[in-house]
């Protein structure tokens, strides 16, 4: 079997996100190959729809939780438009899991700060919740969501889920303007909601995604509460085909996104070049 | 060319351009040249080793040369006619631009052909040119040199293939065709291939197959000679930049005669001229239609 | 010689029914369709057709993409010229398809695989005769698999 | 010249070829361009040993389409019932000679098995490479394009060849035989009687250093302290104006003999099955890194052409310890914007020592 030739996977539940957003549960149709399947935290894959094509997405579901991976995407192209025709029982393939990880060991024993804005939560959540299903290695859990309105937040019934444990300290926001007279959360953008939470940085790793203008200004924001870039992390969203280091499309400087990355601490970012 | 040099050094001095679009020597062989500066200028030169069409610079897809800002640039006749279409199709503002109009004698079919100018090494449009004297200009610079030669394998090879009969000439194109390996040169140097997203390049619907194969190659020239049919000036860039050897001025030389044969039209550097496609005559023949 | 080409011919030839795709105006040419289908004139049955606003709209690499998908044959047709319902989109069209048409008779598409016709709304006998017509030449000329299957060993 | 040798005359050449082909191989080698005005060559599987012309101008386009096709299959799908079935494309890859592969191609073979070995082992890559016997034939030095010692080759450089042939010189004719290779020393064996015992005639020699003299003066660049130079300038005015001319056309790449970029796409034929398609592709086109949101981390043709003096002489070089690039000069040749990277190599080298004599880091 060749590198290129995707596993079958079938459609096991489709879940609404938002308007534009949605998630799809697959199931591998071989049971050995679903047996044998593993992968880590941030790892992403080769997701196709037969006669469309290939699209890259984080495995959006944890590790903990096997016989199954998940994907989030929004409708932006040719095969996002394919996927978002699919209905329970279709099939697709899948290629993966490719690239590196976030090194959750070796934060065992430590904090955890999740930052996420919109769509930028599914990568984050597949971190968020293999550190939940391992609660008691790691101590406080403290998790800063924002989208641009109430009806963009993705994962709601989680967001629920995670608001009310005691273990898990969870802020929510909207953008001035996208909150309803109901909304219970915050209303303002990530890094001053990050500031109102102010989360001490000793002994804590933070986990950051989302869009690029999120990111720049959240970024001053925990280095002034203490964080070091090194303890930092993100993970990036180039354009692949082959995800194998081979295409040669996620290549910026000296890194291929998708053999080096995609997770990188924004020590490495900085020196990178500007082509992101 | 002295009178070329003072002229762009004088535009440059007065700040009438921030840049000049020309011709000089480079390490092999004559190429265009951005000049910036009056010292710059001293470097233009032109001779019959000019063979590219300067109006592709002036294409609003050459994002990094339009920060430089207003450019003045040379022109043959053929090329003028290029800026003329780019004007007629609003793809360009006369103001921004100042164009330097030169004699011409017509040039080489490539960048590397020496010695007098012949029918062998001649460019195919040069033979019978309208527009050695472009009009189309702002300043005409060179004197009128003797009129180029004929180069007639173009004519005799569309010729040839009309002879054939359908299944030759589809073999005929098959051979050829299959070289196509899609890098989009034909389509990158073209001065009239303007648009933002080109057709072969979209996706959903996917209207040309973008692999190299015959199937996918077949619709993209196609696709290639349609969107050019009546705006083509026929400066050949596309055959000189294919790295396949692909005949492709053969194609658009037949689409030419079809273009002057239907709808009287050439190449013209008036701007105000109508375009052969998106006008129409109530009584355009029709003896195809049943 | 043709009593051998005959007596040799495969019976796969005298099977072949043409695929045939029409791409047809909204306003003329279909409802000259319907009116041959509510006439019973007698059609050949190999003809698919598409419905588009106006000739205007039909690019001519819809013709391309039928026979890339395995179309033997197309037929496009309209509104008579000075009948289109948006005043002028078939005189544009009648320029497009007289270049179209030549590119690609000159790159080797036999031109008797694709028919352009003007058909009014009333002209359902006139459609009737232009799907026999174009459904007995391409029969006459064979399948078209040539152009489908040009992605065969590459 | 330490390995075995043998000596080929032009009559056996022609019977070697003859036989290979009889025993079934697909032989590649430079032909004549058909149906051309300018005088070009082309590789091409051939038929007949009379067409190969050894000494002919540099082939247009490299080796790497005959192992890095510019369009291949990678899979068939045909979905039915919900279900989907799955055939990859056959891995029977041909038995094949390279007969007068240019030194600068053979070189580039093993430059670009690096990355397609990286952690991955891409299979259609090295099932073409494994079936693959490639037989160089020195070359004379083309023009001033050529620039193969700038990067550590030479005319005569047997790096990615199994055999290399020299011409004799002598007015006989003939090639003097290397055997490079465990693959080629079995291809020799295997045809053991068009060899004869070696004899290295008098102007092989000659022509080596004719050669070499053609193509050492047209450019004195250092591609090490281009390097240096690059990894500490990312950004510099010299990128603003370096690809002016450029069309961001492509063409370069689709004839490099180290580009390797491809894209993968699906093409349904009809509506329950299809091909997925592995395509050339390049760095210099807009769409390479478009993003789905309208996003392009490339926007201008300058930092395009940017990322392609990287990718060879910093990226590459860096990850794999090769420079992405064997100075064959068909970038330069094939380059309808005059663009020059002997010359652009040589700038760079200027800015390299003048940064450093000015102290390091600018």
């Amino acid at each position: 079997m060749n590198l290129y030739t995707p596993h079958p996977v079938r459609v096991a539940e489709v879940i609404d996100e938002t308007v534009d957003t949605r998630t799809l549960r697959l199931e591998f149709k071989d049971p050995a190959f679903a047996e044998s399947f593993d992968f880590k935290a941030g790892q992403f894959g080769e997701y196709s729809v037969f006669g469309a094509g290939e699209c890259t997405f984080c495995i959006a579901s944890p590790p903990t939780r096997r016989g199954y991976i998940e994907c989030s995407f929004k409708k932006v192209g040719k095969v996002t438009n394919a996927m978002r025709e699919l209905e329970v029982g279709d099939t697709m393939g899948f290629r993966g899991p490719y690239g590196n990880h976030f090194p959750l060991d070796r934060m065992e024993g430590d904090n955890l700060l999740f930052i996420a804005g919109g769509i930028g939560l599914a990568p984050v959540r597949c971190v968020i919740w293999n550190a939940l299903d391992l609660r008691d290695k790691f101590r406080d859990v403290t998790i800063v969501y924002g989208a641009r309105s109430v009806g963009d937040l993705v994962y709601r019934r989680e967001l629920e889920e995670w608001a009310g444990r005691d273990d898990v300290k969870l802020w929510q926001t909207v953008d001035p303007g996208g909150e309803t007279p109901d909304w219970k959360g915050e209303v303002g953008f990530v890094p001053s909601v990050v500031e109102k939470a102010e989360p001490k940085a000793e002994n804590t790793y933070a986990i950051i995604c989302g869009p690029p203008i999120m990111i720049k200004f959240t970024l001053p924001v925990l280095i002034k509460l203490g964080f070091t870039k090194d303890r930092i992390f993100t993970t990036l969203e180039n354009r692949m085909k082959c995800g194998l280091g081979k295409c040669g499309r996620c290549n910026i400087g000296p890194v291929y996104v998708c053999k080096d990355g995609p997770v990188f601490t924004a020590a490495q970012l900085e020196d990178l070049p500007p082509e992101f | 060319m002295q009178e070329l040099v003072d002229l762009t050094s004088k535009l440059l001095q007065n700040g009438d351009v921030n840049v000049v679009i020309g011709y000089e020597e480079g390490p092999r062989g004559v190429r265009p040249v951005v000049a910036a500066t009056p010292d710059d200028c001293r470097r233009l030169i032109f001779d019959h080793r000019a063979v590219h069409n300067l109006a592709t610079y002036l294409s609003p897809r050459r994002k990094h040369l339009r920060v430089r800002g207003r450019a003045a640039v040379v022109l043959k006749g053929c090329d003028a006619a290029a800026v003329a279409t780019l004007l007629r199709e609003r793809q360009l503002k006369r103001d921004d631009v100042v164009l330097i109009g030169v004699r011409c004698g017509g040039v080489y079919r490539t960048t590397t052909a020496e010695g007098a100018l012949s029918a062998d090494n001649v460019a195919d449009r040069c033979g019978g040119c309208a527009l050695r004297e472009p009009t189309l200009v702002d300043h005409l610079v060179g004197d009128l040199p003797p009129e180029p030669p004929t180069a007639g394998q173009r004519a005799a090879r569309i010729a040839a293939l009309e002879e054939l009969s359908p299944a030759e000439r589809f073999d005929y194109w098959r051979r050829s065709l299959a070289d196509c390996v899609r890098c989009n040169a034909c389509r990158a140097v073209c001065p009239l291939c303007v648009c933002e997203r080109c057709v072969a390049d979209k996706t959903d619907p996917q209207w040309i197959e973008s692999s190299p194969h015959l199937r996918g190659n077949f619709s993209w020239h196609m696709a290639r000679a349609l969107h050019l049919a009546g705006r083509c000036v026929d400066c050949g860039e596309c055959q000189r930049a294919c790295p396949a050897g692909i005949p492709l001025t053969v194609i658009n030389g037949k689409v030419g005669q079809v273009m002057g044969a239907r709808f009287g039209f050439r190449p013209t550097d008036d701007p105000d001229a109508p375009a052969p496609i998106g006008t129409f005559d109530p009584d355009d023949s029709q003896e195809f239609i049943r | 010689m043709s009593e051998a080409t005959a007596t040799r011919t495969p019976p796969a030839v005298d099977a072949f029914e043409p695929k045939i795709i029409a791409f047809v105006c909204n306003w003329c040419t279909y409802t000259g369709a319907d009116l041959a289908g509510t006439s019973r004139l007698q059609m050949a049955p190999n003809v698919r057709i598409i419905r588009l606003p106006c000739t205007g709209r039909i690019d001519p690499l819809f013709i391309v993409k039928a026979f890339e998908r395995g179309a033997d044959g197309v037929i496009v047709s309209g509104c008579h010229p000075g009948d289109c319902h948006y005043t002028a989109g078939n005189f544009h069209a009648r320029r497009r398809f007289a270049v179209a048409r030549e590119i690609m008779g000159f790159l080797g598409i036999d031109l008797d695989r694709v028919t352009f016709s003007w058909v009014s709304a009333s002209e359902g006998g006139k459609w009737s005769e232009v799907v026999n017509e174009t459904t007995a030449r391409v029969r006459k000329l064979g399948p078209f698999n040539t152009y489908r299957d040009l992605v065969a060993g590459s | 010249m330490s390995n075995e040798q043998k000596y080929l005359s032009e009559s056996e050449f022609d019977a070697l070829v003859r036989e290979l082909i009889a025993s079934g191989k697909r032989v590649v080698a430079p032909v004549a361009a058909e149906d051309d005005l300018e005088p070009q060559a082309d590789y091409r599987a051939v038929s007949d040993p009379a067409k190969i012309v050894l000494d002919g101008p540099l082939p247009r386009r490299s080796l790497k389409e005959f192992f890095l096709p510019a369009t291949e299959a990678l899979l068939r799908w045909r979905l039915k019932k919900g279900d989907v079935a799955l055939d990859e494309t056959e891995a029977d890859y041909p038995e094949t000679v390279v007969v007068g592969a240019s030194p600068c191609d053979a070189a580039a073979l093993p430059t670009v098995d690096r990355v397609m070995d990286w952690d991955y082992r891409d299979e259609p890559w090295f099932g073409r490479r494994e079936a693959t016997v490639v037989i160089s034939r020195a070359c004379p030095g083309r023009d001033s394009s050529c620039f193969c010692p700038v990067v550590g080759l030479a005319p005569d450089s047997t790096r990615g060849a199994d055999v290399m042939l020299y011409p004799s010189g002598e007015d006989a004719g003939g090639y003097l035989v290397e055997v490079i290779t465990e693959r080629g020393a079995a291809l020799v064996a295997a045809h053991s009687k068009h060899f004869q015992a070696p004899r290295e005639p008098a102007g092989v020699a000659r022509l080596r250093e004719e050669a070499r003299a053609r193509v050492d003066g047209n450019s004195s660049a250092r591609p090490d302290e281009i390097r240096r130079w690059l990894d500490k300038n990312f950004e510099h005015e010299l990128w603003d104006r370096l690809a002016e001319r450029c069309h961001g056309c492509g063409a370069c790449a689709a004839v490099c003999p180290t580009c390797h970029c491809f894209d993968i796409v699906d093409e349904p034929e009809g509506g329950d099955s299809g091909t997925r398609r592995r395509n050339w592709d390049t760095c210099q086109a807009a769409v390479f890194t478009l993003h789905g949101s309208g996003h392009n981390p490339r926007e201008t043709q300058n930092a395009r052409f940017r990322q392609r003096v990287l990718h060879k002489f910093a990226i590459y070089p860096e990850r794999f310890g090769e420079i992405l690039c064997t100075g064959c000069g068909r970038c330069v040749r094939a380059c309808p914007g005059g663009m020059d990277l002997p010359e652009i190599l040589e700038e760079l080298g200027r800015l390299a020592t003048s940064s450093q004599s000015a102290g390091g880091t600018p």
